[in-house]
């Protein structure tokens, strides 16, 4: 759910790409010493990026009658690491203002913040903690978390810029969480299952194609696809 | 070159596919197709000629009910199709089209699941699944490979198990886009081999190329799309016609363009198909 | 291949040999000044600009561009109605209630702030991407001492995105040629196999890139030349004295 | 037929680009190429044919300096290829290869901007990058796509494009990839007449395909790739040679499968390659 250019107050607007900035700059930060140490990676990263961008474009099977898109950043956390998606996100998420008009260039920090950063930190925070429970228990908990931490803090932050005049935030919030709830708890749900099946068709492929990909972001070995 | 004018006379027999004044295009663009009409009797192999980007794919893609026509209709045994999705799903057990680059068709790592994924789709019970993979592989000769990762087969395995994966649906009617795109000439061997035991089993088989030679050896009917709009005849007289190839940025075949430059004219019944073809008729 | 309307707009459009930085100085000025005013008539007033500029200027396809202002409605309008309303006691001032639920002036007039400040922000925002590629915002960001690895991350991304949306769309539809859409459990099966085989090709293409590119040169970043397109200081000059007369008519109306 | 012996009747300038009984292979296979040795004189067009997978690929590879061959050599006029960085950079302004698909070797969006990778990489100044990359585009016959997202171009067109990209390192040798592959009669004249233009500036080409017909009406001299060796000669004499294309899994091309059907010998020097020339030394 990308917030929409002009939506937010400028101040909160400011405050949030202010907050989004450090994640990104690790996540750059972390992309050029992977660039450094191996200049091929800039391709693996921009098929990643792309990859991203197509899943979040994928039409998914109607949920609850309205047509709506996975987020792509929970898959993306478990397959390339949190830092790296913090990055690939935001790009993927400039260029979805700039292609499709979903989200925009103001509200490109709180995007960043809800999609690129809270969603895949959440998201593959459970699936590390789930380590030892079967793969596809820790996917689908991963995905799934991280697509209602996005929805979360999007709720969360709508509700920080308006406030209710009677119920003040946590009516607010209580409304934006409600009026989105009917699409995005499905859909969080559905996006858990896809997790699922492409990271286990993932690993039946195990081609050549494969190899590095997990490694990617990852400064240690043993990363999930090829754990 | 004339049309052929269905609807002045008719067939006896409706044709088991076809499209009549079909317009189709995209969002945003112009028609690809601009009102056009084409047969498939059954048992006739039709091979759809065009240059690229000329709306041959366009066209598969109606037939195949996987792109709806803006105006016009396709019919299945003079039936018009309908696109809602009962009427659909049943099209799509009797007409199946098979995409020039097999890795668009392979979703799976491993051949025999890729081909069980329409019939396990259909609902069918387990028995009946591994009954039509093993036929598939066996029809498409790549039984041998059943166990293999789809990844390590060359182009050309790559091809047939696609093929495969279209014909476990068993189709009445299999459309293949480009089939010999990239394949060299054994490959292209196997592949007509394995077509003709399809056709063997009763399977009608259309053909989009550009490979007009290909087109000639192996057609009974041929079909020009050309300006958006297509031109179906018998053979011989589509691939003599030099300005409807010219037109369509095509070539005649060879035997075509040497006997013309012989000054003789080609046989319409009984045409030259091959080298020995051609020389028993110059001897 | 895959094509995105607003994409072949900005390839298209008269202003493309225009340079990134005027183009980038409009369309941010204005968009900065639609988020930043609290005057309804500025805000009109920019999304006009924005407009005349779009489609007299730059001769943007119209429905191209109204297609940009509308793909965020389903959201506004739904934010913008969960602004109008309040839940509690909203019996003081309200202009509309049923039981807790209630509109009141207050409300109603941040949500309709709301609603053209997303408008008029949208179509400045609009404007800037149906006159200018990604390629020549991604370059510009080179210019603003962007890392290398990230600018080239960004220019594959973009060139990469489209064949992969290709992959994806045909995937898809020769997965639905076999009935992989035709029940709920087919259909989640079948698209997670389409996320694997589109990061499976993806990682193909990268691999088989790095080849081609080692061919040609590589080494390590992805420069280029950019085209030289000279500053116009005429489009600048107007586009300052336009931004600063709304910007003061801002602060002053 | 029998091998070109080099060793023994060296010619009198050496090959603008050889390969010196090259062994080639891939980490955990066996030997794709063994003992392969192949001659490129300046001017001369060489066609390398050979089925799918045969290593025809893995041999330009060797030849452009992407593949380091596990023994033997390429030389170029007569010098090694040493594979280090300095010498290998050099190299690849000497010999360019173009890849099967355009799009493994098009990386940015804008086509102007992808043509002057190269250059740039060269280090060249601005100006000289400008010049090039004009000067690539009107070869290949697309300076009007110069300002078109590579997306919004057809196959042929890309195609084009990625030549485009090798031709502005202004290489003597240009290695291409099955270069004809996907496209159709139109697409096919428009490189051609491209590559000749190409010679005319005194490029050497060098063309790798399965299709022997473009091989025989295009080549001066044929290399067959068949159970990892090579084997060069002039044209006439590997397309008439049956068996050898026979287990290199190919056909001869029509005009020699004709003429043998006809019990008639092909002229070496002066072999029919048209069907005008077929019909004049017919009637």
């Amino acid at each position: 759910m990308h917030i929409a250019e002009g939506f937010l107050p400028p101040l909160h607007a400011a405050a949030w790409t202010v907050i989004a900035a450090p994640f990104v700059v690790h996540g750059a930060r972390e992309v050029g010493r992977v660039a450094r140490e191996r200049p091929e990676a800039r391709l693996l990263l921009g098929a990643a990026g792309a990859f991203t961008f197509v899943l979040s474009a994928l039409k998914l099977p109607s949920v609850t009658g309205s047509s709506s898109h996975p987020t792509g950043t929970g898959v993306g956390a478990i397959v390339f690491r949190p830092p790296v998606m913090a990055l690939l996100g935001s790009v993927v998420l400039l260029f979805q203002a700039l292609l499709l008009a979903h989200g925009g260039i103001t509200t490109l920090g709180a995007n960043v913040f809800s999609m690129a950063v809270v969603g895949p930190w959440a998201g593959y925070g459970c699936y590390r903690l789930l380590r030892r429970a079967p793969l596809a228990v820790a996917v689908f908990v991963g995905v799934a978390v991280a697509d209602l931490a996005t929805y979360v803090t999007t709720a969360a932050q709508l509700a920080l810029a308006f406030p209710d005049p009677v119920s003040g935030l946590l009516g607010a919030f209580a409304r934006f969480f409600g009026i989105f709830a009917v699409t995005q708890v499905p859909l969080a749900v559905v996006e858990g299952i896809l997790g699922v099946v492409l990271v286990r068709a993932l690993h039946s492929w195990a081609g050549p194609e494969l190899e590095g990909l997990g490694r990617v972001g990852a400064r240690e070995e043993g990363v999930s696809v090829d754990a | 070159m004339t049309h052929r004018l269905t609807r002045h006379e008719p067939p006896a027999v409706p044709a088991v596919l076809a499209a009549a004044g079909v317009h189709a295009g995209y969002p945003g663009g112009p028609d690809v197709l601009d009102c056009v009409s084409l047969e498939v009797a059954r048992g006739r192999r039709v091979a759809l000629l065009g240059a690229n980007g000329s709306g041959k794919t366009t066209l598969l893609r109606c037939l195949s009910g996987a792109h709806r026509p803006g105006a016009g209709e396709v019919l299945v045994d003079g039936r018009p199709l309908r696109h809602r999705s009962g009427a659909l799903g049943e099209h799509r057990q009797r007409v199946q089209l098979v995409l020039q680059d097999p890795d668009d068709q392979l979703f799976s790592a491993d051949v025999r699941r890729d081909v069980s994924f329409g019939p396990v789709n259909l609902g069918l019970p387990d028995a009946q699944v591994r009954t039509r993979v093993e036929e598939a592989l066996t029809a498409l000769g790549v039984a041998h490979l059943a166990d293999r990762a789809v990844h390590q087969l060359s182009y050309g395995q790559r091809k047939r198990v696609a093929v495969a994966g279209a014909v476990a649906m068993r189709p009445e009617v299999l459309l293949l886009d480009e089939p010999t795109a990239g394949l060299d000439p054994r490959g292209v061997g196997e592949l007509l081999a394995a077509l003709e035991r399809l056709e063997g089993l009763g399977t009608t088989v259309v053909m989009a190329t550009h490979d007009v030679d290909l087109a000639w050896s192996w057609a009974d009917e041929v079909a020009v799309v050309v300006d958006r709009v297509v031109r179906q005849d018998v053979l011989v007289k589509v691939l003599t016609d030099t300005d409807l190839l010219r037109s369509a940025g095509l070539t005649p075949p060879w035997p075509v363009r040497l006997l013309r430059a012989l000054g003789r004219e080609v046989d319409v019944l009984d045409p030259p198909r091959t080298a020995a073809d051609v020389a028993a008729l110059l001897a | 291949m895959a094509r995105l309307a607003v994409d072949d707009a900005a390839w298209a459009s008269r202003w493309r040999s225009r340079s990134t930085e005027e183009k980038a100085l409009l369309a941010l000025g204005l968009l900065l000044i639609a988020v930043t005013t609290g005057s309804a008539p500025v805000v009109t007033a920019v999304a006009l600009l924005a407009v005349g500029c779009a489609l007299a200027g730059a001769r943007v396809p119209w429905r191209t561009y109204l297609r940009v202002l509308l793909a965020p409605a389903a959201f506004v309008l739904l934010g913008a109605a969960s602004v109008a309303v309040t839940v509690g006691d909203g019996s003081t001032g309200a202009v509309w209630s049923a039981g807790p639920v209630a509109v009141t002036d207050e409300t109603l007039g941040r949500a309709l702030h709301v609603l053209g400040r997303s408008l008029a922000a949208t179509s400045a925002m609009a404007l800037l991407a149906t006159t200018t590629p990604v390629v020549d915002l991604v370059a510009g960001l080179r210019r603003l001492r962007v890392p290398d690895a990230v600018v080239d991350v960004a220019e594959l991304t973009y060139r990469m995105l489209f064949l992969l949306l290709d992959t994806a769309a045909t995937v898809r539809e020769a997965q639905a040629a076999r009935l992989g859409y035709s029940g709920g459990p087919a259909a989640r099966r079948s698209l997670g196999m389409l996320g694997s085989v589109v990061l499976v090709r993806a990682a193909g293409r990268a691999r088989r890139l790095e080849a081609g590119l080692a061919g040609r040169g590589s080494s390590g970043t992805l420069r280029t030349l950019a085209p030289a397109r000279p500053v116009s200081w005429t489009f600048v000059t107007l586009s300052v004295t336009v931004l600063a007369a709304l910007a003061a008519w801002s602060v002053t109306g």
